[in-house]
């Protein structure tokens, strides 16, 4: 978008604007809450990483012999809730989000900046009771707490998790409060809501499902809790209660869930493919509702995890079609992106190499998904591999493909340093190809049958699992390859120019790393979002 | 204006939009407290259509007298609270005060009734869990009927005590001249979640205590 | 034979051709579309790169009619495999009316089944070719799953109600039992076998073991020592309905509303006799529930079920609408 | 400025409504309407909610986007119910054979 803003100098820019610890933990600036967030997501998905290697080091071998079947358990339901909770939902919008949405929109800061800061100190409170209750022992119920194992047979630690994943729900509330209220009310003169970068519609719509949906896993994990300290038996058959129902709670969040995950990425995704393809994206407004219909309708889907569950078959049939209507605004999305491409300038820098590994690892997992919206077929795949491949394949392929695309891009903008380009597309080809080799041959394994959750099984299953081991170490090690350049490239990094890809953005046009108030005149926008064809801009680098 | 210096954020173009953008934000928050009751009605609306004889005969160890009361109470305490918004509109500091302390009194014997009630209920066995005791029609299910009443009744008395909480910290501020006819947005904030907490109430009351009274 | 392809799961089932018919047409789809899109990814890619040289003028920004075209196709395609889908799963959902019938419990970690002539099983369960099987299943303690990979079967084993999965063996041969639904720590241990055998050799192995005592009558034990019948007799007067020709018939409760008498309501009636008392009667009686066990409850069950007879007039009424059983029934009158 | 002052006096007149609500709905529960009881309860609560958010909370001067989100906390708590609802409402549908 063109904008007039008077390049004054820029004396500080908001990482040597104070120093100290006290600088940081007090700091109400959303770039520095955005960095701290990015410090403590890293740290949860390494250990959620830690836990998905001893998972995948038992299955090496049919037998459980690696350890005993206790501490597995606790190993993929820790790695579940370390990821899902305290790593996917926050990663993109609270890391990417935080930092960008101000600046994207030509604002200072968020509109509640003491309320951003909570956020974080709220996740953390909730991440070490949840880190807690690991330590002290462990949780094996799954992340998905069934009752009534999770409320009255498990003898873990159940109520510290909960305790943890009820108040890191409060950050994610406080999240989207934020970002709606500065969305709807903070933006720059002339920054209509079609002139928008589609990340920030991306995460209008996470906003509307954090802010729906957050409140009732809350509330159901309260009600977990009750059941299984003072033995109210809600969801206990025991005493009358249905845990059916609490299935019906748990995903109610918890599937929407997934979009407060994807469409974050998404909108990453619109972002970079633009950029590189120095053209508008395709269909701008079609993109923009697709996110609001799949935060929609995302809501009306939740028991097509319960097709075997004991749920009625009608009920069934009516979440089976509404599952179905899911897919058509994230096919729209795939295809635009696509045909983004017919005519532009195309480079391929390392978050252009993420765009491709996005494009191609979703678009699986969201036709699988389609195999499992089928009614008599969720029937034999439901809790197999099946199901894990295809979720990972939206989470990992997916979700953590268009975080480190975004990190990748805007890392100049958020620290003033490149990373290498070269380690960088390494590391891309490295976890595609280890992500493929883990997950693929997980789809074969839950066709054969084979079943979620097994320390132990059946020797026929070995090859296949012998596969997915040896792809997961690969994947490992393409994670670690950015880990490590990126906190090298902090110190030793080239450094940044203001807009070193030529891209369009108000981000851009500011410095790199950016003043502490984000613009020294407030920017006025005078044109649409991606307008390269107005000035066609060229890579001052690479 | 000088205090307007301390109370004004620089990254709103003025204060009437902070007050605009702060309303949002609590609105947000309080459509989320929808869905956070949300989850509790929904076990409520499932379990009252599957066991309607327990539901009736948890309903009619309620008393009605003290729900109403507490009903009246609580919707006192509501116009106080409008009264306290509307005298901080117009910037009168001693009626903004009484009005925040005539609101805290009636959320006080609001907490009071209730906790009247809970000791019944504590003295009948009707507390869920091990000791749990009920005989009679539906005497299977009456205890979903009570882990419900609890779960409801206590997480709105929750938002009560936090609701006086945060009035106490208004009776604070309006007392130092925090407050005045162009800056009022804490005492309009926190009166908007008061009123939500009573609407929770004005849906407890008939759900919880007016069953099956004919 | 698709069988016998590697990594392709055995088939030996009437459903399991079916399911496989929907997942190959959705690979295929999938195969087709993923091609499609990397495909022209790729040669986007290609031609576009930057520094070539071909005609980018006018590139468009968008295209109703193209919008529509990728956003109706799709929806056409997704609306067959739904119904196609959804045809299949009634299939496995509606067990035919001669199948016949097989008790199973789950407990942590074993899988216990009873066959109707009372022959018992513990993760082994033995059919015959060709018959369909109706399985009613309940857990004593958390949820399990009943899986048989080579039935593409699977259902949730619930405790406090009852579930059912059915299926007609194609193919002899011994096939993995799984506990799809995680049920604590040896859920990886709670598998077992099916053994499809030709329908003689059933007959024998039927036959031997242990001489089984038939759960009816087993029930009908049970039922003397819990002294059921000091009230549930046919004389006038009796504290409780008389129980004969009560299964499956329609009775009269206190307020007026009317329940089928099935499987579920003849359990809720034990363990919670208070939920649905028939009218006319005295809510008397005391509960049962932790006083029987699963396995008792399917055998007093399986005698209700023998005991024929006319139904008496007070608890029965022949034009009563047909209310709605299932373990969270749902009764339609709000009672005030 | 800040905010819609609204004159005292229907703050009073809001206060008296509920008021006469609450003792309606007390009154009617005491007399036996079958169904229609919890109907009746169920429409006076909504009667009540709305006079104190519309007056009490300002909606009524508030402008477009509040009412919007109101509403849309409303609808998301529907689909909650509703397709909870669905479930239990049809499990009976599909009967056991020999029942």
């Amino acid at each position: 978008m063109t904008t007039h803003v008077h390049a004054g100098s820029t004396p500080k820019h908001y990482l040597i604007d104070g120093y100290g610890i006290r600088s940081w933990l007090l700091t109400t600036d959303h770039k520095r809450i955005a960095i701290l967030y990015l410090a403590s997501v890293t740290v949860m998905f390494a250990l959620g990483g830690l836990f998905a290697i001893f998972v995948r080091l038992e299955l090496l071998t049919p037998a459980g012999d690696l350890m005993q079947a206790e501490t597995y358990n606790k190993m993929f339901t820790m790695h579940g809730i370390a990821m899902v909770f305290f790593f996917l939902i926050p990663a993109v919008p609270a890391v990417l989000g935080n930092f960008l949405i101000p600046l994207m929109i030509g604002a200072k800061d968020l509109a509640f900046p003491r309320i951003n800061l909570l956020s974080w100190y709220v996740f953390v409170v909730g991440g070490l009771f949840s880190l807690y209750a690991m330590i002290a022992g462990g949780i094996d119920t799954g992340w998905t707490f069934y009752t009534p194992y999770s409320t009255a047979w498990s003898n873990t630690n159940v109520v510290p998790t909960a305790v943890g994943i009820f108040i890191t729900g409060f950050s994610s509330i406080l999240t989207g409060l934020n970002f709606m209220a500065t969305i709807h009310k903070m933006r720059a003169p002339g920054l209509t809501w079609f002139r928008l970068p589609l990340f920030v519609w991306a995460h209008y719509a996470t906003s509307i499902i954090m802010i729906l949906g957050t409140p009732v896993l809350a509330i159901t994990i309260v009600l977990v809790a009750l059941d299984r300290i003072g033995k109210f038996g809600i969801f206990d058959p025991a005493a009358g209660g249905d845990p059916v129902l609490f299935q019906h709670l748990f995903w109610f969040y918890s599937h929407p869930a997934v979009y407060i995950m994807i469409l974050p990425s998404m909108g990453v995704i619109s972002e970079l493919v633009s950029a590189f393809s120095r053209k508008r994206v395709f269909g701008y407004s079609f993109v923009a509702f697709s996110s609001l219909a799949i935060a929609l309708i995302g809501f009306l889907v939740w028991g097509h995890h319960m097709f075997v569950s004991g749920q009625s078959v009608y009920a069934s049939l009516v979440f089976s079609v509404l599952s179905f209507l899911v897919a058509i605004p994230s096919a729209v999305k795939v295809f635009n992106w696509t045909a983004t491409l017919h005519k532009g300038r195309i480079s391929f820098e390392t978050p252009m190499l993420y765009v491709f590994g996005f494009i191609g690892l979703f678009t699986i997992g969201g036709l699988t998904g389609l195999f499992l919206a089928s009614l008599g077929l969720d029937v034999h795949v439901h809790d197999t591999y099946f199901i894990v491949a295809h979720f990972h394949y939206i989470m990992v392929g997916g979700v953590i493909m268009g975080y480190l695309g975004g990190l990748h891009f805007w890392w100049p903008k958020m620290t003033g340093r490149m990373y290498p380009e070269w380690w960088g597309r390494l590391s891309a080809l490295v976890i595609f190809i280890g992500f493929n080799l883990t997950f693929f041959p997980q789809f074969v394994l839950g066709y054969l049958g084979m079943p979620r959750r097994y320390h132990a099984y059946p020797e026929e299953f070995q090859v296949l699992n012998v596969m997915s081991t040896a792809g997961a170490s690969i994947l490992g090690v393409g994670y670690l390859i950015p880990l490590v350049y990126m906190i090298w490239s902090m110190r030793y990094g080239k450094v940044a120019p203001d807009n070193p890809w030529g891209a369009k953005g108000l981000e851009w046009e500011t410095g790199s790393p950016p003043p502490t108030h984000n613009f020294e005149k407030p920017p006025e926008v005078v044109s649409e979002a991606y307008a390269y064809h107005e000035h066609p801009a060229e890579a001052r680098h690479g | 204006m000088a205090r307007t210096r301390d109370v004004f954020w620089h990254h709103f173009q003025d204060l009437e939009h902070q007050r605009e953008t702060s309303a949002l934000g609590m609105w947000i928050f309080l459509i989320t407290e929808i869905l956070f009751f949300g989850g509790m009605f929904a076990c409520y609306v499932v379990y009252r259509t599957a066991y309607p004889e327990a539901w009736l005969a948890g309903s009619a160890t309620l008393d009605v007298k003290l729900g109403a009361i507490n009903t009246a109470v609580l919707i006192g305490s509501s116009l106080t609270m409008a009264m306290a918004v509307h005298a901080a509109q117009l910037g009168k500091r001693m009626p903004l005060v009484v009005f925040l302390v005539l609101t805290i009194v009636l959320g006080g014997i609001f907490l009071g009734i209730k906790a009247v009630e809970y000791e019944h209920k504590w003295e009948e066995n009707l507390i869920p869990g091990p000791a749990f005791d009920f005989h009679g029609q539906g005497a299977g299910n009456v205890q979903l009927f009570f882990a419900l009443y609890f779960a409801l009744t206590g997480m709105h008395a929750l938002h009560m005590v936090i609701g006086i909480g945060l009035l106490g910290n208004l009776v604070r501020q309006s007392l130092a001249g925090r407050f005045d006819a162009a800056y009022n947005t804490p005492v309009e904030m926190v009166g908007l979640y008061w009123h939500f907490v009573d609407i929770v109430w004005i849906f407890l009351f008939p759900l919880l205590y007016l069953l099956g009274r004919h | 034979m698709l069988s016998d392809l590697p990594f392709f799961p055995k088939q030996a089932s009437t459903l399991a051709g079916e399911v496989d018919a929907l997942y190959l047409f959705l690979v295929g789809l999938s195969a087709i579309m993923s091609a499609l899109i990397a495909g022209t990814l790729i040669f986007f890619a290609i031609r576009y790169r930057r520094g070539t040289k071909v005609d980018r003028s006018n590139p468009p920004e968008g295209s109703l009619a193209l919008e529509m075209i990728w956003s109706l196709i799709p929806l056409a395609v997704v609306m067959v495999i739904f119904a196609w889908g959804a045809s299949v799963f009634f299939k496995i959902a509606r067990p035919p009316d001669d199948a016949t019938s097989i008790q199973v419990v789950g407990k942590r970690w074993m899988w216990k089944l009873q066959h109707a002539n009372g022959r018992r099983e513990i993760n082994e369960l033995h059919v015959p070719v060709g018959r369909a099987v109706r399985l009613t299943m309940t857990s004593e303690d958390v949820i399990h799953s009943f899986y048989v990979p080579a039935f593409r079967v699977k259902q949730d084993v619930l405790p406090g109600r009852y579930t059912h999965v059915w299926f007609e063996p194609t193919r002899p041969g011994r096939y993995h039992l799984f506990c799809a639904e995680y049920c604590g720590t040896k859920h990886s241990r709670m598998i077992g076998s099916v053994i499809v055998m030709e329908p003689d050799e059933f007959q024998a192995w039927l036959g031997g073991g242990q001489a089984g005592v038939s759960p009816a009558a087993a029930g009908q034990k049970l039922f003397n020592e819990l002294g059921c019948a000091s009230c549930h007799s046919k004389e006038s007067g009796s504290r409780g309905p008389a129980l004969d020709g009560l299964y499956g018939s329609t009775v009269l409760l206190e307020r007026g509303e009317t329940a089928v008498a099935d499987e579920e309501y003849i359990r809720e009636s034990i363990v919670d006799p208070m939920a649905r008392v028939v009218r006319g009667y005295s809510p008397l009686m005391p509960t049962f529930k932790g006083l029987v066990a699963e396995e008792g409850l399917f055998q007093i069950m399986e005698y209700i079920k023998t005991l024929e007879g006319e139904r008496d007039a007070r608890a029965e009424r022949a034009d009563a609408p047909a209310a709605t059983p299932g373990a969270l029934p749902e009764t339609a009158e709000e009672r005030k | 400025m800040s905010g819609h002052v609204a004159p005292t006096r229907l703050y009073y007149a809001i206060f008296g409504a509920l008021m006469i609500l609450t003792a309606l709905t007390v009154a009617v529960a005491y007399k036996d309407l079958g169904l229609l009881n919890t109907y009746v309860a169920m429409t006076i609560a909504v009667a009540k909610a709305t006079l104190v958010v519309l007056y009490f909370m300002h909606v009524r001067w508030s402008g477009r986007l509040i009412p919007i989100l109101l509403a849309a906390g409303v609808l998301w708590l529907v689909i909650l119910l509703a397709l909870t609802m669905s479930d239990y409402a049809s499990r009976g549908w599909m009967t056991a054979p020999g029942s």
